[in-house]
């Protein structure tokens, strides 16, 4: 069977709006995905039917919602391959998913000056502060792996990077700028052979491949519903269930205790400790549907559409003048997201030209300043794709291009 | 969901006159069980041979009266017997309402087969079993594995 | 004009159905509120028609999610009378508000052995325990402020414990349990005088009456949006810019950063400095329209409704036989929340009970387990109000009651 | 957003040839901004009699050619005069597209006027004019108040 892109797109209201007399071409899914219908009349349902709070009630409404909501637990765990629902701790985005390792973890593991913590210049900003701020607070150092000219992890230096003092190394799986899919096999298993632990942040790899946690070689991993088709509010964390059980909780108060006094306070396991107060309940029903209605399509379905628009993309921007492409130039260990360069016209004026035309990119930083700085530009033009995108949008951002270097001859 | 099943006379009778209530000596294991979401707690003392299983608490109508139901049932069994009522009972509670529960088992605690539909008080009527489990295994005997309950 | 109850429950979708085949009697809004047709339509206009990401695109979508956030941000800013929109800051509840200000706040302040932090024995969990681990962390001293027979903060040991050690002292502006209103003037003044800062948590004051953080006396307050009429998932910190504007992050990652570099970040101001990751976009617009709801109705007309409503509910409960209430009995400086015990049952079966009834209470220890301490008690039954709620349903409650008692005779 | 009125002819030819550009010495004042949502960055330079204001600095086409208009525009000035001109700008563009602008004030700068209908430009339009009034600042000459520039 072919992957039915008009019927997918039809599930998606927002893509019949026009901009500036336009259809709408979304390519900024790398930031936000749009959401189908089917995840928009869940959520309503539920808030239109079931509203209770969650884990505190013995009556109806609140029994309902708790089974909604431990059901997307159940769903969620299943995705990312997960055998005990239990791993899955919801927050409200990947960027709290990964604070919470950091703190937490730091904690349990008592970092200290001499002990290091690994990232890489490919991270978004999530995955570089909380541990920069982690090794402020504790006095550990933080370590990184560079990025080759063709946008990949850098691994030459691996040996001298992951040693006996390696604690934690937190890696992005898919790059969010390059677009790089990294292969973390080797690193992971050095880690592991030091002891240390390994974090991926997964918020650009969940929805867009499928990911097994099983075969990942991570401790933790990070995601976040609003990139998935879900809504904004919610996001995951999931973590080997011995670790999680061993760890102090970050955020405290409701919902997370297995009883208070006012002296002393003890935890309830995982995931509730790491849950208080009132959670994102219809948000996490979203992200329960939004997992429906990947799974009906496949994830390798999705998978391989995204790599056909992306070669797609690949070709017909080599052909655009004057455009350089930061990342891999070819599909193979990549995803669909392309930032690229304009010669001589900076990315807030291409992207506000390519809106003028309905096609909307994103252009700055993207929240990885470190990746801008290792390509010497400030900014990136950056176009990224989903299971909606057609060739025809892509032929549009190309079209927009050329309109780009008109206006700025 | 409506009561029917749930306030069965049974549990009501054990919850207004429950057998073998308060804590005795000599015992050789004990523990105490707390459900965090509701606050109802219960401690467990049992003698290695289950000549006898003491317990008080604090708790709703269920988990009280499957106090009481517990002693009634375990005490004075071998832990092979007690082990394959344990299990019956926990298959029962988790079953959601489609386990048919064994009389000669089971006993008075088929009257606990309307609680498998309410997921609000299946913990209630766990809580002493799982109490009891690990007090058993304190006095140095297993009866059983642990099943995944949900806090 | 009278206050149109029906007219307001019209536009809450889940008020007409069915529990248990008796019509919904709905009185748990202080755990979570329900949500009217409005706030539910804003959200799903938003989803289909300009979903983007915030603060970080030029294009037409991300603009106009970006002006409908920052939009909220002023409508939420008006509502409690904060005069600038910056000092309002979207957290995912109230209980990340208290521990963003637990940390934060601990940090700038550089709280340590020596220092205290006061709160009271009438908290919700959330208003404890981010404290006790603050202590933990920092050495510094937990004490806190007794509660009254009658269910009132009991100040006759103020001048001892607010003292020149006293850093921070956090208290909640209506209980949860008791209901109870507290005037913390005469607190807020002595702890001033020491220099001490001021939280308070109105996450049950501020959906049920007027609240102005000109005339409270408080340096913070947090509120959660799924308490008044909006979505779950969205809570605000509110803190006097001055304040704000010192303080180190907490979360950290994309959006609160000035600049970063592997080796070092700098932060922007607030309130972005404190919203790390992508936020909860569509909730935050959402709580905007609940505000506007509120704003419609007037804070003091629903507050003179739910005040009529108690008045009602204190007289009816206290002509049932065994029924013995927790906290102020008359409605003076107490708000519509009301607990109690019926004799002889505990409060999961009064609650099942009443569920197969339809009427929704809650029951348990209501993330306050020190004041059921403070009252003996493992676990109370909660009656909670709100502006839907009517007469008749205090009424349906009193019936319920009889039938508890018929059945555990 | 359509864009009509954003990319205007005086716009587009001030950024491909900037008015003034490069860091100068001597200087009395020196401020360097960023504008953390794009990384727009300037650096601007005064000298405490306006008799030079030189600035460096990368970002967009708006950012850069509102640098060049503001050397045309306040350099030779009196600080009474610049803090008049300063004012005019910001007010066009904080006016959302509502603000007449005054040419015999504004010069050049008029040309800015669509950027205000543009929430997401504003902050590209302003960032020189921020760090011209932090420059003057430190210079020791007062320009104005300090609008509210969300970040
Ligand atoms: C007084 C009080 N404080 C804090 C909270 C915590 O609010 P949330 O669960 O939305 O974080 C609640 C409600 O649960 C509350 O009633
Ligand atoms: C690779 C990567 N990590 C982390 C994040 C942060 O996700 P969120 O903003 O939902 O917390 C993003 C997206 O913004 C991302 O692309």
């Amino acid at each position: 069977m072919t992957f039915d892109v008009a019927r997918v797109r039809a599930d998606f209201p927002i893509l019949s709006r026009e901009v500036n007399g336009h259809p709408l071409v979304y390519l900024d899914s790398a930031n936000t995905s749009q959401k189908p219908r089917q995840v928009l009349e869940v959520m309503r349902e539920h808030n239109e039917r079931h509203n209770g709070n969650v884990s505190r009630s013995v009556h109806t409404l609140g029994t309902e919602a708790t089974s909604a909501y431990e059901e997307a637990r159940g769903k969620i765990a299943a995705f990312v391959g997960a055998t005990n629902p239990d791993e899955i701790v919801f927050t409200k985005n990947s960027t709290e998913a990964i604070n919470l390792v950091a703190h937490s973890l730091g904690r349990h593991l008592s970092l200290k000056p001499g002990d290091e913590v690994v990232i890489s210049e490919m991270e978004h900003h999530s995955n570089i502060v909380p541990w920069q701020l982690l090794c402020e607070r504790t006095g550990a150092t933080l370590r990184w792996f560079g990025v080759t000219d063709d946008g990949r992890l850098d691994e030459s230096a691996l040996e001298s990077l992951i040693n006996e003092r390696t604690k934690i190394v937190s890696l992005v799986h898919m790059s969010n700028t390059l677009g790089t899919i990294n292969d973390v096999a080797a690193i992971a298993e050095r880690a592991r052979s030091f002891g240390a632990l390994v974090m991926l942040d997964c918020s650009q790899s969940v929805p867009h491949l499928p990911v097994d946690v099983r075969t990942l070689g991570a401790d933790f991993i990070a995601f976040t519903g609003h990139k998935m088709l879900g809504p904004t509010g919610i996001g995951v964390l999931w973590g080997r269930y011995e670790l999680l059980a061993e760890m102090p909780p970050f955020l405290a108060g409701g919902s997370m205790i297995e009883t208070v006094t006012m002296a002393r306070t003890t935890y309830a396991p995982p995931p509730a400790r790491f849950e208080a107060g009132t959670p994102p309940i219809a948000e996490a029903i979203g992200l329960g549907a939004a997992v429906d209605y990947l799974n009906a399509l496949g994830m390798d379905a999705v998978h391989r559409h995204e790599q056909d628009i992306t070669s797609y993309a690949l070709k017909v921007l080599a052909d655009v003048p004057g455009v350089r492409l930061f990342g891999p130039t070819t599909p193979e260990g990549r995803g669909g997201t392309l930032s690229f360069d304009v010669d001589g016209v900076h990315p807030h004026d291409v992207g506000q030209v390519l809106d003028a035309l309905g096609v909307e990119v994103r252009v700055g930083h993207h929240c990885a300043k470190p990746v801008c700085a290792r390509f010497g530009v400030p900014a990136m033009t950056r176009a990224s794709f989903y299971l909606y995108t057609t060739t025809d949008e892509i032929d549009a951002l190309a079209r927009g291009l050329d309109q780009v270097r008109k206006v700025f001859a | 969901m409506m009561l029917d099943g749930l306030y069965q006379e049974i549990i009501l009778d054990h919850y207004k006159h429950p057998h073998g209530r308060g804590l005795r000596d000599p015992f050789d294991g004990e523990a105490h069980h707390v459900n965090p979401t509701c606050g109802d707690e219960i401690t467990v003392r049992v003698s290695a041979d289950f000549s006898d299983i003491s317990y008080d608490g604090l708790g709703c109508s269920i988990s009280q009266a499957s106090a009481s139901v517990l002693h009634e049932l375990l005490r004075g069994r071998d832990a092979d017997e007690i082990a394959g009522i344990h299990e019956a009972f926990v298959t029962l509670m988790q079953g959601r309402g489609q386990v048919e529960p064994d009389e000669d088992v089971l006993g008075d605690a088929v009257a606990f087969a309307g609680v498998a539909k309410f997921p609000a008080r299946v913990k209630c009527a766990l809580l002493p079993w799982m109490a009891f489990k690990d007090a058993a295994a304190r006095a140095g005997v297993d009866v059983g594995a642990a099943p995944e309950v949900k806090a």
